[in-house]
C-alpha cells in the first residue's frame, strides 16, 4: 500500500497525460492538471508558513545569533498576510481588486517588496563585472576559447570595436568586429545552444520515462 | 406645411441624383473566387470546418481591386430560435449574478443605513429573495435548450429553404483558406453544431463593400471529431521508439550486462567536496533551485541530493537546504530524512536542515546569499532550474570560499555557471547524474537508451540534411519535404 | 554591540528623519499624505542602498532588507495564490455559498465534481504533519511527479527535440538569399553567399560534435573523442558569447536603480 | 583610434568622473604587473562610477557608424531634396525605448534634408507612439513644416500584411483619408503618390510581426521600393539575411540608434541640442563594458605575471 499505491498514481496520471496529446476530445486534459497542480500546490502553502513560522518562532524563543531580525521577518510577514487576506484598506472590501492603489497590500509591495527586489537584481551588474574579473582567464584551451568569445561580444557593443577594425575592407568584413560578433551569435553560438537542447529534451523524455516506470523513486523518500 | 413638403421632396430628389451618381462612380466588382471547397478541420474534437479557395483573379493580378475576401454560411433560421433561448439562459444567468452581487453588498451595510439608502438596500435584499425561484427557471431553461439543440442538424437539411446567408469571417485579400471554428458548448453564442449539412460561399469583396462578387456554393460538409491527431504521427512513433529503446536496455542491464559510462568530472567532485566539507568542519549547501516540483530538473535534483544527504550522514557533515517552493521542500524534507536513516544514522536528522523561505525569487536570493556570508559552507551545491540568480549565488559562494558544483537545464544561466563555478552539469548531464550517482543497473540501461537516442538523431540529422540538399540541388518536391516530417503541427 | 555600530545607526537614523522631511516637504501629488509619501520614498530609498551595501560586505543593514524581503514576500505570494487559485478558480465550481461571500459569480458547469479531486490530494498533502498517517502525503506527491512526468514527456519531445533537428536540416550549398553564385564570389564579407553557407556548414557540424559530446556510455577516443573535443569548444564559444551578450542587460537593471536614487530620491537629475 | 576618445560633455564632472576610471585602472595596470590580484570591492567601485557618471553628467560617446547603418544614412542623404518616404511604426510600448529613437531620428534627418514624409503605423499600438514622435519631434523642432503639404499622418490600419499587400499597388483602396479624414486626393503632397511603389524609400520600424520583414514581402520586393529597417536588438540577427539586396540598411538595438545620432550630429551640428536618447543610454553601457573588458585584461596580464613568478621559485 504505502509504495505501491504512489507508484500506480504516478503511472496512471502520466500516461493518462501522455495519450491525451494524441486524442483531440482528450487535447486541453494537459491545462486541466496543471490547474489541479496549482490548487494543490496552493494547499502546500501551509506547509511552507507553518515552517517559515517554525523556524523564526524557534530562534527567536532560543535566542540564537540574530534572532531579533526573525522578529523582522514574523512581524513583515503577518502584516503583509493580514492586508493580503483581509484586504485591509482596499476601498472595493473582500470582494475588491487585490491590488487597487490605495490598499495597504499594493503600498507595501510598491513601496518594500518591489525596490527590493529590483534591487537585488541589479546586483548582477557588479556581479558580472566581478566573475568576468575572476574567470575569464586564459588557463587551458576551453577557458581561452570562452574568454575570446566573450571578449569579442563585449568588444563589439563599444565603440572601440568599430574604431579598431573598420579598416577592414567590405570583402573581409566579417572579420569586423561588430559582424564577428553578429556572426557568432548566429553562427557558433547557435549550433551550441542547439546541441544543449536536443540533450536536454534527450534527458527530460529519458527522466520522465524513468519515474513513469518507477525506475526512479527517490522522491517518495525511500531509496531502495 | 407646404414648406415642409417642398423641402422633402427636394430633399428626395437629391438623395436620388446622389445615389444615382454613387452607382455610376462604383466600380465595377471584382471577380469572384472560384473552387470553393469546405471540409472537417481535421485533428480537432469537431465544431470547426476549414474553407479554402482559388483566389479571385482580380487579386493581386489583373485589376487588382480584391481587399478581403468574406466567407459565408447558410444558417437556418432555426437557429435563430436556438439563439432565442440561449439569451434568455444567459439573462436569467446575469440577474442571478446581479442580485447576488447588490444583496452581497447591501445585507453587510443594511443596519448602518437610513433613509433612502437604507429603502435601496431594502429592496435589494428583497429582490434576493427572487434567486430560488430564478434557479429554477435557469435549469428549465437549459433543458429547453438541450433539446432545442439536438433538432440543429435537421434543421440544416431544408437548405435553401428558411434560412439565410450570414458572414462567418473576413480575410485579406491573398488568402485563399479560412477556419469557422466553432464553440463545443452549446451554451455559448458562437456554438457550432456537429453533423449538420454546412453550405459556404466566399464573397470577394472591393475597396466599397457593396462592390462584391459571390463564389458558388460548396457542397454540404459536416464537422466531427476525431479520435487520434494524425499531424502527431511522428510524435508517436518517437514516444514507442523511445519507451522500446528504454524497455529493452532495461531488460538487458536487469539481466546483468556490464554497461560502461564514461567519467564525469562534476559527478565525480561531489563526493571530494563532501569530504572536504567534513576535513574542514563546515556544512554544506544544497540549492534544489527556484523550480517547482513541475519541473523534470528538481525532480532530478532530488535523486541527487537523496546521494547527498546519505553521505553527509555518513560523513556526519551539516547540511543545510533552503527552499523556494514548499511542495519541493516536503519531498526534499522526506529525502534527507531516508538519506540519514539509510546511512543508520536517523537521530542526526534535524528537522531544520530543510526549510521554507520564501517564493519569491530575489528574497530567496537575498536570504540565500545571507546563508553563504554567515555560515560559510565548504561547498555548495547547485542543482535543479535556476534563473537569474544563478551569478548572484555563484559569485556570492566564490567570495565565501566555497566550492561550487552546478547543473541546470536552463540553457540562459549555464555560462554563468560555466564560468563562475568549479564544475557544471550542462543539462542532459544533470538528468544522467541521478544514474551516475546510484549506479544502479537500471538506471544506466536508461542512459544507454539516451545514447541510442542520440544516435539516431545524429543519423536522422545527416540524412534530412542529406535529403533536403539533393532536393534543394535537383528540385525534388518530396525529398525537400523531409523536415516537415519533424514538424510539430498543431 | 561597538560603539561604531551605535554611532552609525544613529547618523543613519539622522539621515532618515532628515530626507522624510525633506521628501515630505517637497511631495506634490494627491494620492496620499505627504508624510506617508515622504516615508515611504525614504524607505524605498534606504533599503535599495541596504541592498547595495551587501556588496561591500553583510552588514546589520542588509540583514534587516533581507529579513524584511522575506517575510513580506512570503506572504506576498501566498495572498496572491489564495485570490487568484482558490477564490478565483476553485471556489466557484465547488460552492455557491463561498463564491457568494467572496463576490465571484458561481460557474455551474458539468464537471465541476472533477475539482474536489485536488481538493483531497491538498487535504492528504497536508496529512503528512500527522506522523501517524502521514505516508498518505505521497499520494498526492505521486499525483505532482506524474503530472509532471507526462505533460514534461511530451512536451520536451516536440519543442526541444524534434523541432531542433528539423531545423538543423539546411542547404548547405545553397548561397542563401542573394541567389548570386557561389564560386565567383569567395569573399569574407560579412553578407555575402560564402558566408552564409559557411553558417550553415558550422551550425550543422557544430550540432553534431555538440551531441557526440553529451555521449554517455561510449568512450571519447579517437575519431568519437576528437568530434567530442570540437564539440566542448562549440560549447565554450556558446557560453563565451551568450555571457558577453548579457552584460548588457544587466547593466541596464543597475542604470535603472542608479536613476531611482539619483532623480526620485535625491532629486540630482531631471 | 582617437576618434573614439571623442567624449561631448564638458563639465567638470565628466572630467572628473572619467579621470578617476582612467588613473585607477592604469594604477591596477600597474600593480598586476606585479601580479597582484584586484580586491573584490575595487571592481565593485568600479562598476559603480562607470555606471553613476553618465547618468549623473551627459557623458556620450561618439560612435562610429557601421556598414549596415551607414547604408541608410548614406540613402536619406542622397536622395534628392523633396522626395517622399514613408516612416512606419510597428512597434509596442515595450519596445519602444529601442525603436522610438531611431524613428526620431528618421524623421529628423529626412526634415533636414527636405524631404517629405509619410507617416503611419500597421500596429494597433503603433498609432500612440507615432503621435508622441509627431508631438516631440514634427511639431516642436520643425514647426515651419506644414501637415499635408510636408508631412502626412496616415494613421493606423488594421490587416497586418493584408494592408501592405494592398498599398504598394493603390494607397487610396486602404487609405481613402488621413487620420483626421481628409481625402488623399486633396493631400497636395501626395499628388504623385498613387500607391508605395512610388516612394522613394521606406523606413520600418518595429520589430515584432507584422515587421520589416512583412515589408519586405508584401512592399519592397513586389513593389521594387528600397526598405530599410529599424529592429530591436533581439530580432535584428532574423533581418540580415535580407542585408543588402532586399533591405538597405538594418537599424539594430539601441547601439545603432545612437550610431545614427552620433553621424546625425556630424553632418548636422545643429542637432546637437536635441535629447540622443540613443546616445545618452549608451553612456553608461559603453563605459560599463569598457570597464568589464579592463579587468578582463588586468585579469590575465595577473594570472600570468604570478604564474612567471611561482615558476622563478
Amino acid at each position: 500500500m504505502k509504495r505501491e499505491v504512489p507508484l500506480f498514481i504516478t503511472f496512471f496520471v502520466g500516461t493518462l497525460l501522455i495519450a491525451s496529446v494524441f486524442i483531440p476530445p482528450a487535447e486541453s486534459w494537459g491545462e486541466n492538471f496543471s490547474v489541479y497542480f496549482d490548487i494543490i500546490a496552493v494547499f502546500a502553502f501551509f506547509l511552507g508558513g507553518g515552517n517559515l513560522l517554525r523556524i523564526h518562532l524557534q530562534k527567536v524563543a532560543s535566542k540564537r545569533p540574530d534572532w531579533g531580525y526573525s522578529i523582522v521577518t514574523l512581524v513583515a510577514f503577518l502584516v503583509m498576510l493580514a492586508a493580503g487576506l483581509f484586504k485591509l484598506g482596499n476601498p472595493g472590501g473582500i470582494s475588491g481588486n487585490l491590488t487597487t492603489a490605495q490598499s495597504w497590500f499594493q503600498i507595501l509591495f510598491q513601496n518594500i517588496m518591489s525596490p527590493l527586489g529590483s534591487t537585488m537584481y541589479a546586483l548582477l551588474a557588479f556581479f558580472v563585472a566581478s566573475a568576468s574579473y575572476r574567470a575569464f582567464r586564459a588557463k587551458n584551451r576551453d577557458a581561452t576559447i570562452l574568454l575570446v568569445a566573450a571578449f569579442i561580444i563585449l568588444l563589439g557593443r563599444t565603440p572601440f570595436g568599430t574604431m579598431l577594425t573598420s579598416w577592414i575592407p567590405p570583402q573581409y568584413d566579417l572579420l569586423q568586429v561588430p559582424n564577428l560578433a553578429i556572426w557568432i551569435m548566429s553562427g557558433p553560438n547557435l549550433a551550441g545552444q542547439r546541441a544543449i537542447m536536443i540533450g536536454i529534451g534527450l534527458g527530460i523524455v529519458s527522466m520522465s520515462l524513468r519515474i513513469l516506470l518507477g525506475i526512479e523513486r527517490t522522491y517518495l523518500g525511500d531509496d531502495r | 406645411m407646404k414648406r415642409i413638403l417642398l423641402t422633402t421632396t427636394f430633399l428626395l430628389l437629391l438623395m436620388g441624383v446622389a445615389s444615382a451618381q454613387a452607382d455610376s462612380a462604383a466600380p465595377s466588382p471584382p471577380a469572384p473566387p472560384t473552387g470553393v471547397k469546405a471540409v472537417d478541420k481535421p485533428n480537432d474534437h469537431g465544431h470547426a470546418v476549414n474553407i479554402s479557395w482559388d483566389m479571385s483573379p482580380d487579386d493581386g493580378k489583373g485589376a487588382n481591386s480584391v481587399v478581403t475576401y468574406d466567407v459565408f454560411r447558410w444558417i437556418p433560421a432555426y437557429m435563430d430560435s436556438v439563439a432565442q433561448i440561449r439569451a434568455g439562459l444567459s439573462g436569467i444567468r446575469d440577474t442571478i449574478n446581479i442580485l447576488d452581487r447588490a444583496n452581497r453588498k447591501w445585507s453587510v451595510l443594511e443596519e448602518h443605513l437610513t433613509g433612502d439608502s437604507a429603502k435601496l438596500a431594502n429592496d435589494s435584499v428583497v429582490a434576493a429573495q427572487r434567486i430560488p425561484q430564478l434557479r429554477a427557471d435557469l435549469k428549465r431553461f437549459r433543458q429547453v435548450l438541450a433539446s432545442a439543440v439536438e433538432r440543429l442538424p435537421e434543421a440544416h437539411k431544408t437548405y435553401p429553404e428558411n434560412g439565410s446567408w450570414r458572414r462567418v469571417g473576413t480575410v485579406p485579400a491573398g488568402q485563399g483558406k479560412y477556419s469557422n471554428v466553432g464553440s463545443k458548448e452549446y451554451e455559448e453564442p458562437d456554438y457550432l453544431p456537429d453533423f449538420s449539412d454546412f453550405y459556404y460561399r466566399v464573397d470577394a469583396v472591393g475597396v466599397v463593400s457593396t462592390t462584391r462578387s459571390s463564389s458558388e456554393v460548396s457542397a454540404p460538409v459536416h464537422s466531427s471529431g476525431q479520435w487520434f491527431n494524425t499531424g502527431r504521427t511522428t510524435v508517436l512513433v518517437f514516444v514507442l521508439a523511445f519507451g522500446f529503446l528504454t524497455v529493452l536496455f532495461v531488460r538487458k542491464a536487469r539481466a546483468g550486462h556490464d554497461l560502461y559510462v564514461r567519467p564525469l568530472a562534476g559527478i565525480d567532485a561531489v563526493d571530494d567536496a563532501i569530504g572536504r566539507a567534513t576535513e574542514m568542519g563546515r556544512p554544506i549547501l544544497y540549492l534544489l533551485g527556484a523550480g517547482t516540483a513541475a519541473d523534470i530538473a528538481t525532480i532530478a535534483s532530488f535523486t541527487i541530493l537523496a546521494r547527498v544527504s546519505k553521505k553527509v550522514a555518513e560523513y556526519q557533515t551539516t547540511l543545510i537546504v533552503p527552499c523556494y517552493d514548499p511542495i519541493v521542500m516536503s519531498i526534499a524534507q522526506d529525502i534527507v530524512k531516508t538519506g540519514y536513516s539509510d546511512a543508520g544514522r536517523p537521530d542526526a536528522y534535524k528537522e531544520d536542515m530543510v526549510f521554507f523561505i520564501t517564493q519569491s525569487q530575489f528574497a530567496y536570493v537575498a536570504a540565500v546569499n545571507g546563508i553563504m556570508i554567515r555560515d560559510l559552507p565548504a561547498t555548495n551545491l547547485y542543482m535543479g532550474k535556476f534563473y537569474a540568480e544563478s551569478l548572484i549565488f555563484a559569485e556570492t559562494g566564490a567570495l565565501a570560499g566555497s566550492i561550487q558544483i552546478a547543473g541546470t537545464d536552463e540553457v540562459a544561466q549555464l555560462p554563468f555557471f560555466v564560468v563562475a563555478c568549479d564544475y557544471t552539469l550542462i543539462g542532459e548531464e544533470l538528468f544522467a547524474a541521478s544514474a551516475y550517482l546510484g549506479r544502479e543497473p537500471l538506471l544506466l540501461g536508461t542512459l544507454k537508451a539516451q545514447d541510442y537516442a542520440k544516435a539516431a538523431v545524429l543519423l536522422l540529422a545527416i540524412v534530412g540534411l542529406l535529403a533536403v540538399n539533393v532536393g534543394h540541388e535537383a528540385n525534388v518536391e518530396w525529398l525537400m519535404k523531409f523536415k516537415e516530417l519533424f514538424k510539430v503541427i498543431d | 554591540m561597538k560603539r561604531s555600530t551605535y554611532i552609525v545607526m544613529a547618523v543613519m537614523a539622522l539621515l532618515f528623519a532628515v530626507s522624510w522631511y525633506f521628501k515630505a516637504a517637497t511631495y506634490h501629488g494627491n494620492v496620499m499624505s505627504p508624510l506617508v509619501a515622504g516615508f515611504m520614498i525614504t524607505l524605498a530609498a534606504f533599503l535599495t542602498l541596504a541592498i547595495i551595501s551587501f556588496v561591500y560586505q553583510d552588514n546589520p543593514f542588509y540583514k534587516f532588507a533581507e529579513h524584511l524581503f522575506v517575510g513580506i514576500s512570503a506572504a506576498f505570494w501566498m495572498c496572491q495564490s489564495f485570490w487568484s487559485t482558490i477564490v478565483g478558480n476553485l471556489i466557484p465550481r465547488i460552492s455557491t455559498g463561498l463564491s457568494k461571500y467572496f463576490g465571484q459569480p458561481y460557474r455551474d458547469e458539468p464537471w465541476n465534481f472533477v475539482y474536489w479531486l485536488p481538493v483531497i490530494l491538498g487535504i492528504l498533502l497536508l496529512l503528512r504533519l500527522s506522523s501517524k498517517i502521514g505516508w498518505v502525503s505521497r499520494w498526492a506527491l505521486a499525483f505532482i511527479v506524474g503530472t509532471t512526468a507526462g505533460l514534461s514527456f511530451i512536451r520536451y519531445l516536440r519543442s526541444d527535440f524534434m523541432e531542433q533537428i528539423s531545423s538543423t536540416m539546411v542547404p548547405l550549398l545553397a548561397a542563401g538569399n542573394s541567389g548570386e553564385s557561389l564560386l565567383s564570389n569567395i569573399t569574407l564579407s560579412a553578407t555575402g553567399p560564402f558566408v552564409a553557407m559557411l553558417t550553415n556548414w558550422v551550425i550543422f557540424l557544430g550540432v553534431i560534435c555538440g551531441i557526440v559530446y553529451f555521449f554517455f556510455s561510449k568512450e571519447h577516443t579517437g575519431l568519437f573523442g576528437r568530434a567530442s573535443r570540437v564539440g566542448i569548444w562549440i560549447l565554450m564559444i556558446t557560453f563565451g558569447a551568450a555571457f558577453g551578450y548579457t552584460v548588457m542587460g544587466r547593466i541596464t537593471l543597475l542604470v535603472g536603480r542608479l536613476t531611482f536614487l539619483y532623480k526620485d530620491w535625491l532629486g540630482l537629475i531631471s | 583610434m582617437t576618434e573614439a576618445l571623442v567624449v561631448t560633455g564638458t563639465n567638470l564632472g565628466v572630467v572628473i568622473s572619467l579621470a578617476l576610471i582612467a588613473g585607477g585602472v592604469i594604477w591596477l595596470l600597474v600593480r598586476s604587473l606585479k601580479g597582484k590580484e584586484v580586491e573584490r570591492r575595487v571592481i565593485f567601485g568600479f562598476v559603480l562610477i562607470a555606471v553613476s557618471a553618465p547618468i549623473l553628467f551627459p557623458i556620450t560617446f561618439h560612435e562610429q557608424i557601421s556598414p549596415v547603418v551607414k547604408a541608410v544614412f548614406d540613402k536619406i542623404e542622397s536622395l534628392p531634396a523633396g522626395s517622399t518616404v514613408a516612416i512606419s511604426f510597428d512597434f509596442d510600448p515595450a519596445m519602444a525605448p529601442e525603436v522610438q529613437p531611431m524613428a526620431n531620428a528618421f524623421t529628423r534627418h529626412c526634415f533636414a534634408k527636405g524631404h517629405k514624409v509619410v507617416f503611419l503605423s500597421i500596429w494597433a499600438t503603433g498609432q500612440s507612439l507615432l503621435t508622441s514622435t509627431l508631438d516631440t519631434v514634427v511639431r516642436r523642432e520643425f514647426p515651419e513644416k506644414r501637415e499635408r503639404i510636408d508631412w502626412v499622418n496616415l494613421g493606423y490600419k488594421a490587416g497586418n500584411q493584408g494592408v501592405l499587400n494592398v498599398i504598394v499597388s493603390d494607397l487610396r483602396k486602404m487609405y481613402p483619408t488621413d487620420v483626421n479624414a481628409v481625402p488623399l486626393d486633396s493631400i497636395p503632397m501626395l499628388a504623385e503618390v498613387k500607391a508605395f511603389r512610388d516612394l522613394s524609400l521606406i523606413l520600418a520600424v518595429g520589430g515584432g510581426f507584422p515587421g520589416p520583414k512583412e515589408w519586405v514581402l508584401y512592399v519592397g520586393d513586389p513593389g521594387n521600393v528600397p526598405i530599410a529597417a529599424g529592429a530591436a536588438a533581439v530580432t535584428a540577427p532574423q533581418l540580415y539575411p535580407y542585408y543588402p539586396r532586399q533591405l538597405i540598411g538594418i537599424l539594430g538595438g539601441i547601439k545603432s540608434a545612437a550610431e545614427y545620432e552620433s553621424a546625425m550630429v556630424d553632418k548636422y551640428p545643429q542637432f546637437d541640442s536635441v535629447d540622443k536618447p540613443g546616445l545618452r543610454m549608451m553612456g553608461p553601457q559603453t563605459l560599463a563594458h569598457m570597464v568589464i573588458m579592463m579587468f578582463i585584461i588586468i585579469g590575465n596580464i595577473v594570472f600570468f605575471r604570478s604564474k612567471r613568478m611561482r615558476s622563478q621559485l
